[in-house]
């Protein structure tokens, strides 16, 4: 129901909830985020209450190395950057420069990944399998949860770039892409307090 | 209408005002993520420096985590803004219902009986 | 015309209970799109407020013309339907399977999530009831209502 | 055909049913998935209380007794009733607040389809080794690999998938009800049926979540070694309880919302008033909805987690008897002095109003932590929320049911016959369950499947059993009266 929509003056200042469509989705993927908080939270709960539950096997100060998680959260950080300027390049309706910042949130996001793959594939190494301990139960499944959404959205962003790699900024595409932008600060949001709660918790004791 | 709504546009229909907010806001969001930067360093200090009990350092890197959070929620991703009243309403929900669950599952569960 | 004459039999009234909610002010059978015209409403308890102060009709809110409608689409059944072959691949862990459990779990979640992505690829802005046809059906309701 | 014609290719049903993404029609297809669960629970109860119906009865073995318990409580609460208020919810949701449509249509299938395969997913357990075993509520250790079989699996897997479902469905009627409104409908304009599914499905929203979080911790627990609720890796055995509680609770109020909803539109229509104190009830059920997130431990007071945490969550479980009781009054006054038309849809909705109270107080009554240690895992426990269950959703959607049947289907079920499933049920459904209040108070513990003679229980047990059967009884009769209807057309105004 996009007749209220004045196609002719140009892109309007917000693309995303220009239509009805657009407008549900904003609403609706607002209130499937409030859903994922909770679901984090109990994720979190869980962590936090079964962190010291280590069984004999490898403790969190024993794993973890300050660096290689303050490289994971800067790029993390500016990968949410990234996509603010992508968005605003969208509003002003830049396709190549949204196209361009959004590719570099992309690789940010591989990288992000990378990392994480090779940091688990480290404390398997010093001897926290999955099923060690509890506590490295509720750490893989915490962490490993955040993995899988940014798995999913690197995904998510990647089909949307080649699908629309010609089509510019339509009343369609838009939302779509601040979707994403939603969602890949939902997932930075969840790991600063990722790397609050689990590393620096984990580093600092307590 | 369904040509309209996958056709490219030329130009934008952005107001020279509206375009001066945007570019207030861009600013304003580069200087948000300075702070984030700043908050994450701060955060990494105080506990790789190891000066402070324990105690003060978790209560203090959650206290930045909770300034993040706002600044990423209001600013990065426009809660702040006028026509997100549902947006902010189902935010503070979440977040509060959230508070239980994790102090449920942190303190209740029969190590230490309250 | 068989079966408009079966519809007359079987549809008795529109408001059987003298109702009070918008749900009562459509046609029996109720229209694919509902209402032809949006209806504008005055008050809590909006068709009692115009059987009150009105007759007895909602006013609408716009002229009556084309209406957008949304496709159907097989996709969400697929979607469904790899969750559910992801799930019993999980599960065929704990059975004497002949086949390894993980092919049928990808197998699953390539079903789920390849139709996700179809639905993402394909633009679908679903289609028009044309003015006339809106009309056409509106007129047959209103006879049916008359001959009950 | 003009109205059937428009824009329809010459499709065959079957097809149309499985690519709809009409709201009315994913109705239907909810209301007959959800009445074959209700079936299927329901006689699974019938057969339980076969069981129960005299001493020392060897007609099903104790295994098979425990999974017919857990699969009737799974089934009734997941895939019966949720579906059942789903497909009142799908079809006058958007036709209350003058909608074309909901706002995701696609989404809507998407729901409906997630909840089916997860329901079938669930029922293939039968077939695959055994049913789930271990009660609705699955409490680790019974849950876990060591002591609980393949049909833990179907439960995890199949009410992930279907509580997927849910929340996608939760998320759809938030939209709807937030974005599609017809000019004027304000928000304290809408219906009140409308107003409790939005808080049902903000509940959804906030009470699924913890669920899809606490399944996955199980199947990873079950299906990947983890380590999360066994004390000699760490673990902990009451971070399953206090999730499963933390959506459980909120859950019943997920089920029980909606109906005071259909109670809230039947009454007023059949008291020819407009209901009595419209922005009271719909406050109080934002209370409620908040409340039922605060209240999750008083199922667990006897899990001994300390005096302070029970006596808290006792005082804020006796609070949510604040918002019930407004509700309670202003159905009666929005009745009092009314023009009363004793429908069996108005039946129903009246006598919801008694049938809840007493299964609030109760509640009350459970909700005081010192004295459930006594109540705890007896009889009382089951006739408090069978009350709530069957007395409060069932009937809630029996008169939805017999009010809403002729905008969906065209014509009225029959009055006579249903006035006659009404007092069937509703005698029967007091027999099987106030007895149960007495049986729990003289000690009977639930979930046994076997009880001796001389305990002084045979007599109450034979009379819950009877009513079971009159409830069934009932319900064939309902099913009579849908084909009776369908070829008599019975006319009422």
């Amino acid at each position: 129901m996009s007749e209220t929509v004045d196609v002719s003056r140009g892109l309007p200042a917000h693309p995303e909830r220009a239509t009805l469509e657009g407008k549900n989705k904003f609403v609706g993927f607002w209130v499937f985020l409030s859903g994922e908080v909770t679901m984090f939270a109990t994720f979190f709960g869980t962590y936090l209450g079964l962190r010291n539950g280590t069984a004999g096997g490898p403790e969190a100060a024993d794993l973890f190395h300050m660096p290689l998680v303050f490289i994971m959260t800067m790029i993390l950080l500016t990968s949410s950057l990234t996509s603010v300027i992508a968005i605003t390049a969208m509003k002003k309706n830049q396709f190549k420069k949204m196209k361009l910042w959004m590719w570099i949130t992309f690789f940010l996001g591989v990288a992000f990944l990378g990392f994480e793959i090779y940091e688990f594939v480290e404390y398997v190494h010093y001897g926290l399998g999955f099923s060690t301990s509890a506590f490295a139960s509720s750490f893989y499944s915490l962490v490993g949860l955040h993995g899988a959404h940014v798995v999913f959205g690197l995904g998510w962003v990647l089909l949307l770039l080649i699908r629309y790699n010609r089509a510019g900024i339509t009343l369609t595409n838009a939302p779509k892409f601040y979707m994403f932008s939603l969602y890949w600060h939902f997932i930075d949001v969840v790991w600063v307090f990722i790397f609050t709660v689990v590393y620096l918790m984990g580093i600092g004791g307590g | 209408m369904a040509d309209h709504l996958s056709e490219p546009f030329k130009k934008s229909a952005m107001t020279n005002e509206e375009i001066m907010k945007t570019q207030r806001e861009m600013r304003i969001q580069f200087i948000a993520f300075a702070f984030m930067i700043a908050l994450t360093f701060l955060a990494f200090i105080a506990v790789g420096a190891e000066v402070a009990p324990p105690g003060f350092v978790i209560s203090f890197i959650i206290f930045l985590a909770f300034i993040q959070l706002f600044l990423q929620l209001y600013y990065f991703m426009h809660l702040k803004d006028k026509d997100h009243g549902w947006a902010n309403t189902f935010m503070v929900s979440g977040l509060v219902l959230s508070i239980p669950t994790i102090v449920a599952l942190i303190l209740i569960i029969g190590v230490v009986k309250y | 015309m068989s079966s408009t004459q079966r519809r007359k039999d079987r549809i008795i009234v529109d408001d059987p209970w003298d109702g009070r909610a918008l749900e009562w002010a459509t046609h029996t059978p109720v229209p694919e799109y509902n209402f032809a015209q949006v209806p504008q409403v005055r008050s809590l308890d909006p068709l009692f407020y115009e059987k009150i102060h009105g007759d007895g009709k909602m006013k609408p809110t716009e002229p009556l013309g084309d209406i957008h409608m949304p496709n159907g689409s097989f996709l969400p059944f697929m979607i469904a339907l790899g969750s559910f072959i992801a799930g019993f691949g999980l599960i065929m862990k704990h059975m004497d399977a002949w086949i390894n459990p993980y092919f049928v779990v990808v197998l699953g979640l390539l079903v789920m999530f390849g139709s996700m992505a179809v639905r993402s690829w394909k633009e679908d802005h679903g289609y028009h009831i044309t003015k006339e046809n809106v009309e056409a059906m509106e007129r047959e309701a209103l006879a049916d209502e008359r001959n009950r | 055909m003009v109205r059937e014609a428009a824009h329809t290719l010459k499709k065959s049903l079957l097809w149309d049913l499985l690519t709809t993404v009409d709201h009315k029609k994913i109705a239907i297809l909810y209301l007959i998935a959800g009445t074959l669960f209700f079936g299927k629970a329901g006689l699974m109860a019938i057969l339980i209380r076969i069981q129960l119906m005299i001493p020392e009865n060897t007609f099903v073995t104790g295994q098979t007794y425990n999974e017919l318990l857990s699969m009737h409580g799974t089934i009734m609460l997941f895939l019966a009733a949720t579906p059942l208020l789903f497909a009142f919810m799908n079809y006058f949701i958007p036709l209350q607040i003058g909608a074309r449509d909901v706002a995701f249509p696609f989404l809507n299938a998407l729901g409906f389809w997630f909840f089916f395969f997860g329901g079938l997913l669930l029922s293939l357990s039968w077939f695959f080794g055994g049913a789930p075993d271990a009660g609705w509520t699955a409490y680790v250790p019974l849950s876990s690999r060591d002591y609980a079989g393949i049909g833990l699996d179907f439960y995890v897997l199949g009410l992930q998938i279907s509580g997927f479902g849910t929340l996608i469905s939760g998320i759809n009627f938030i939209v709807t009800m937030i974005t599609m409104r017809a000019p004027g409908m304000t928000l304290l304009r809408m219906p009140l049926f409308c107003w409790t599914s939005f808080i049902t499905s903000m509940l959804i929203v906030f009470g699924f979540t913890p669920l899809a979080a606490g399944l996955a911790l199980l199947m990873l627990d079950r299906m990947f070694d983890g380590q999360f609720f066994l004390a000699a890796a760490g673990g902990n055995a009451v971070i399953w309880p206090h999730i499963f509680w933390i959506f459980g609770h909120p859950e019943v109020y997920i089920l029980v919302l909606p109906a005071f909803g259909m109670i809230s539109e039947i009454i007023p229509v059949f008291s020819k008033k407009r209901l009595f104190g419209y922005t009271a009830m719909v406050f109080a059920t934002i209370v409620i909805g908040f409340l039922g997130f605060m209240v999750w431990v008083h199922h667990m007071f006897t899990l001994n987690l300390g005096p302070i945490t029970n006596s808290i969550f006792a005082i804020l479980t006796m609070l949510i008897g604040v918002p019930t009781g407004i509700k309670i009054f202003n159905w009666l006054f929005t009745m009092w002095g009314g023009k009363l038309r004793f429908t069996t849809a108005m039946l129903c909705a009246s006598s919801f109003v008694p049938t809840f109270v007493l299964g609030g107080v109760t509640g009350i009554m459970l909700a005081m932590s010192p004295v459930t240690h006594l109540y705890h895992d007896t009889y009382f426990v089951v006739a408090h929320f069978h009350y709530i269950i069957l007395g409060g959703i069932v009937l809630g959607l029996l008169g939805a049911t017999y009010y809403w049947y002729p905008k969906m289907f065209g014509h009225c079920l029959n009055e006579t016959l249903g006035k006659w499933m009404f007092w069937i049920f509703y005698i029967g459904f007091h027999l099987t369950f106030f007895i149960q209040h007495i049986l729990g108070l003289i000690g009977m513990p639930r979930r046994v499947n076997v009880y001796l003679a001389d305990q002084g229980w045979d007599g109450m047990n034979l009379i819950s059993s009877i009513g079971a059967f009159m409830q069934g009884v009932a319900i064939i009769l309902l099913l009579i009266n849908v084909i009776y209807s369908a070829k008599k057309r019975p006319n009422h105004r």
